[in-house]
């Protein structure tokens, strides 16, 4: 079974990274999550929260090709609109290829087989 | 009121301000006006009416409201003839027209509509979702000034080749946008159009139309009066999104910058629509409950904009003090401040013993107001920040005394070349080849089916939508949303109707600018017809290349007339429409693109013609006109 | 399968809730609606900032013959209310998670407690999200597969016609009502799932989009919920939850079908008896 | 002035903290912005990553009245829903008061004050 959001399965001789790819709207520009968010923290008696923004978070997983560049790229043309948003990309963990390992808890179930 | 709330922080680090007592010091002082997309004639123009230099909010404030997008300074002379050809007969539907923020019309039964057509083009180049999703955001606020309930939305498009690599970014970002706004505020989308164009590949244009609906009574205007009544600003903060937007974005390039040394800001806004929704459901609140004298939006020029229009529809001036404008960021500047376009904002006045119930009705939808000035007797906009004057003008001399200009207008050279190449050199089909070009013609972009993009769309919500996708007009119910709510039994169901179809065919506006606005008005005109509804009144929004160029300003020219003198003929009026200039890449204009909006009331929506052939058996098919 | 069966009590109304496919949606005067005797059924329709179906939920409480009231999500009266419906919409603009911030509203409070006791609660659409976020319901909704906000007459079948919201349906009914949202894609974990489906929880479930001439084949399911699920209820049948609108086929003139007005006939029936 | 976004100026005596929260979807639902990310990095040459997941990424400031089973709490009840997501906390460098210092590269006081 081919699992979902994977190309393929890598080689298992090679390397897989873990890269987290932090994406934010830029402090100037509105963002009505955030502001929708604090609000509701307020509500419900949270009021040591004093400011929330709110972006994406994307888990990749590269192999050893994708250099410093590539991901820097990738993150600025595909998962991060330069014109209203910043990014950050972290290279985490060094993971082994098995596919299994590498996203946590990833339990194989009927989900699992409707994910196409 | 006067400015003494604020002073300015003693840390030394503050930027100095310029204030109106610094320009009139310094009155050789350079400013960066070119850059702010004034000509050297306009300055001097504003230094004549000041009696000295502006100082930068002023100028600020001149540069927006002198844009062409503001001050239509090159169409303006043209649009006149709307006005010059309106007959009295044709003048009775309205209670409002052109000069308002959106026409009025009766309708009768004590109803009255409101509906425009406006354009967001170049935002939606730059930032497709955003650009499309603030576009239905401006409409809405529009027509929400008037007192209306905003009840439907519609949207015209028009992009480049639809397998150009740009389009796969600009066409679904734009669809995303219109649908991700409008399904949001709970206006159901009932139609538009989608048409693709090499000419559009670099500018496409996202128009988007909005109806709404009130009591002809209960109708506002945006006008400032009575002395000491107070203006509130409320809904979202006001931020450094979109400085710049009006006088640089929506006029002469893309090239962005803001005049200032603050760094180059995004001239993007991006919209909330969740706030939006709050914002309308707030202010009709506040109109049901009688509290506002008069209100504004904040759309293009935000606050410039609005102080000066409404103290100059008013009959006094208007003091406003920056410092109690609500911020969503530190160290802006009054210029900043006032050129903002942020979103989701709107302006009233107010009488001071109804200020309290305003802000109460605020307070329950959880909507920012604040007090930020009163009407005064000076005639004169007085606009102080940290405790000091930074605006002091007569409002009506940026509100309305913009530069008009007379453009020169020539017929392009090509035009005789383009008119002469007919079809009738081309090769007609064989009859055996007839089933083979049908079926390519019904897959082409320009013909096949808009589910795509209307299935991004909710038509149903607020339950009045009696025809949308895939007819040719849209048709809601007029609301029944009325006092005791949807269904009250003292209020049985309004069976009235309104109708509405928005056309252009800018092939035909290319070969003959003056006949292709006529053929897009009667376009629409067939299609409210033919729902069984009655055309009452003309919206349109009329898109261009730049009026720099002679050839463009006759299309212009020609389309203006073609559309007012088949207005005329159909004895329906144009109650306000929109302008947009500078659409092109480089030196080549889009196709002149004026797209026509026709309402039409139906006194029984459940007598309304459904599209299509052969719903039945044995139905007749009758082929009309000539 | 035209044509309402004898036997059933069946009120009808502007037609009658359909318990069948096949009506055209075109044509038809629009139902007046019959005002409720006063002391008759309350119906509370709630609206959160950002609630757009309320004025639909409303007028269909309406035309079912019940009395509609209106309940704002700060305060946490439910006004004697005899049934609530939470409406579509995009409460608090859909941020964070679709229902997420309504399902902490004061009157989510209430409801909650309300519906502990038994009392009928129909989530539609956002409604559906927020009964899920407040865990009256199993399971979320998620993201459309297809990543695009859908709108489409779709056809559902009725699985399950013993719960007080969907006695007025024949077993086995087809039903044809709107369907809008960009979250609609119902998950849960497959216990859940198999749980449901046992107790016979899973009401209604998607056939494919169509016209009132019938599905058209591969329209399926519309956003990749899990076993097609498009509404489910709550171990008692009360509170019970949908993504398609009923509220929106109350009238052919306005919506494809009348079909969807069977839901709120179905909980005045049961209301009616114990009234 | 009043700070947007920020329930109030923070006591400029207090410490504030900034805390990310990352959200992602749980490994058996189906991620279908993931995938579609996916194939478009394919399309553009990318064949290097080979899986993609979207969450959430959230950036809190909160004062010191905010402790940690509290930040799980805001977590777990209202940024995450636990029947779909799982979430990871994490404490970032304590900053001051100061509202320019509060988001990285926050040059200007402009913007760290935009946080709506
Ligand atoms: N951008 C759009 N937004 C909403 N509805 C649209 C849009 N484009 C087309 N439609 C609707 O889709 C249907 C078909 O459009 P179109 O093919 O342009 O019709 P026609 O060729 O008959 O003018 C019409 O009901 C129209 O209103």
């Amino acid at each position: 079974m081919e699992l979902p959001g994977r190309r393929s399965t890598p080689n298992r001789e090679s390397r897989v990274a873990r890269v987290a790819v932090d994406v934010v709207i830029k402090p100037e520009i509105l963002d009505p999550q955030g502001k929708a968010i604090l609000a509701a923290l307020g509500r419900g008696g949270h009021s040591g929260v004093l400011a929330v923004r709110q972006g994406k978070h994307f888990d990749l997983e590269v192999d050893e090709s994708v250099s410093d560049e590539d991901l820097e790229e990738i993150a600025g043309t595909l998962l991060a609109n330069p014109v209203i948003e910043t990014w950050t990309v972290t290279r985490l963990d060094e993971v082994s290829a098995s596919p299994a390992a590498a996203l946590p808890g990833a339990a194989a179930g009927e989900d699992a087989a409707v994910l196409r | 009121m006067t400015g003494s709330t604020g002073t300015v922080p003693g840390t030394g680090t503050a930027p100095v301000q310029d204030t109106v007592a610094q320009a009139a010091r310094t009155p050789d002082a350079r400013q960066p006006f070119r850059e702010l997309g004034l000509k050297d004639d306009e300055y001097e123009r504003i230094r004549e009416i000041l009696g000295r230099r502006p100082s930068d909010a002023e100028l600020a404030m001149y540069s927006v409201m002198w844009s062409e997008h503001c001050s239509y300074k090159s169409s303006k002379v043209h649009l006149r003839y709307f006005g010059e050809t309106t007959t009295e007969a044709m003048r009775s539907v309205m209670l409002a027209g052109i000069g308002e923020n959106a026409g009025v019309v009766d309708i009768g039964d004590g109803w009255a509509v409101t509906f425009k057509v406006e354009s967001h083009n170049h935002p939606s180049y730059v930032e497709p979702y955003q650009g499309a999703a603030t576009g239905v955001g401006g409409i809405v606020r529009d027509i929400l000034a008037m007192g209306a309930r905003p009840v439907a939305v519609m949207d015209q498009l028009r992009f480049g080749p639809a397998d150009a690599p740009d389009s796969q970014r600009v066409v679904p970002g734009v669809v995303a946008g219109v649908g991700g706004y409008g399904n949001s505020l709970g206006l159901p989308n009932i139609g538009g159009e989608v048409v693709f164009d090499p000419s559009y590949a670099g500018n496409p244009l996202v128009n988007a139309a909005c109806i709404g609906v009130l009591r002809a009574a209960d109708m506002y205007t945006a006008h400032a009066s009575g002395a000491g009544n107070k203006v509130i600003l409320y809904g979202s903060r006001t931020g450094l999104d979109g400085i710049g937007g009006v006088s640089v974005l929506a006029s002469e390039s893309f090239a962005s910058g803001s005049g200032g040394d603050r760094k180059k800001l995004p001239s993007v806004q991006v919209g909330d629509p969740f706030a939006e929704k709050v914002l309308i459901e707030c202010t009709l609140e506040i109109f049901r409950a009688g509290i506002v004298v008069g209100i504004q939006d904040l759309g293009g020029a935000g606050l410039s904009c609005a102080t000066s229009e409404l103290a100059a529809a008013g009959d006094g001036g208007m003091a406003v003090d920056l410092d109690r404008v609500p911020l969503r960021a530190s160290g802006m500047t009054a210029a900043e401040i006032l050129s903002s376009e942020s979103q989701e904002r709107m302006c009233a006045v107010v009488e001071p013993d109804k200020v309290d119930a305003f802000l109460a009705v605020c307070a329950k939808w959880e909507v920012e107001a604040d007090v930020i000035g009163e009407v005064t007797d000076t005639g004169r906009l007085v606009i102080t920040h940290h405790g000091e004057v930074v605006v002091d003008v007569p409002p009506r001399t940026v509100a309305h005394w913009g530069p008009v200009y007379e453009r020169p207008v020539e017929r392009p050279d090509f035009q005789d070349a383009l008119r002469d190449n007919g079809s009738g050199s081309l090769a007609r089909p064989a009859a055996g080849e007839l089933p083979a070009l049908i079926l390519r013609m019904a897959a082409s972009p320009n013909l096949c089916s808009r589910a795509w993009i209307t299935d991004q769309y909710d038509r149903y919500v607020r339950g009045n939508t009696v025809l949308a996708q895939p007819a040719d007009a849209g048709i809601v119910r007029v609301s029944d949303d009325v006092p005791g709510g949807p269904g009250d039994p003292d209020r049985p169901l309004s069976r009235r109707g309104l109708a509405m179809s928005t056309d252009c065919n800018s092939r035909y506006t290319l070969l003959d600018p003056y006949t292709g606005a006529q053929l897009a008005l009667a376009e629409a005109y067939r299609n409210v017809a033919t729902t069984g509804a009655v055309p009452l009144a003309v919206t349109d929004c009329l898109n261009f290349g730049s009026p720099e160029d002679p050839g463009v300003m006759w299309q212009f020219q020609q389309a203006v007339r073609g559309l007012a003198d088949g207005c005329v003929e159909l004895g329906i009026p144009v109650t306000g429409g929109n302008v947009s200039f500078y659409n092109q890449t480089g030196a080549t204009a889009i196709l002149p693109t004026p797209v026509v909006g026709v309402l039409g009331v139906i006194d029984d929506v459940t007598r309304r013609t459904v599209p299509g052939i052969g719903h039945d058996t044995g139905e007749s098919l009758l082929l009309l006109g000539t | 399968m035209d044509g309402d069966p004898a036997g059933r009590g069946v009120r009808v109304a502007g037609g009658g809730a359909a318990r069948c496919r096949g009506r055209r949606g075109r044509g038809g005067a629009p139902v007046t609606a019959t005002a409720p005797a006063s002391g008759g059924p309350r119906i509370g329709v709630i609206t959160f900032p950002g609630t757009l179906d309320d004025v639909d939920a409303a007028r269909a409480v309406r035309y079912a013959g019940a009395e509609p009231v209106s309940l704002w999500h700060a305060d946490a009266d439910l006004r004697g209310v005899d049934a609530v419906v939470v409406p579509g919409g995009f409460s608090y603009g859909d941020y964070l998670r679709a229902g997420a911030i309504a399902a902490q509203a004061p009157v989510m409070r209430s409801v909650i407690d309300a519906a502990r006791g038994g009392l009928p609660v129909l989530g539609i659409c956002n409604g559906f999200q927020v009964l899920c976020e407040a865990g009256l319901l199993p399971g979320a909704l998620v993201r459309n597969s297809g990543l695009k906000f859908v709108c489409r007459d779709q056809w559902l079948r009725v699985e399950n016609t013993s719960s007080p919201w969907t006695t007025r349906y024949e077993p086995g009914a087809e039903i044809l009502v709107p369907l809008k949202n960009a979250e609609g894609r119902y998950v849960a974990d497959r216990s859940v799932l198999d749980e449901l489906e046992g107790e016979g929880r899973v009401l209604f479930r998607y056939i494919g989009g169509g016209t009132a001439d019938g599905p058209v084949p591969d329209t399926g399911n519309p956003n990749g919920a899990l076993r097609d699920i498009a509404g489910i209820c709550s171990a008692d049948g009360r509170v019970a939850a949908l993504m398609p609108h009923p509220e929106h086929a109350i009238d052919p003139l306005t919506g494809p079908t009348d079909d969807g007005l069977g839901i709120f006939l179905s909980v005045l029936d049961g209301l009616g008896v114990a009234a």
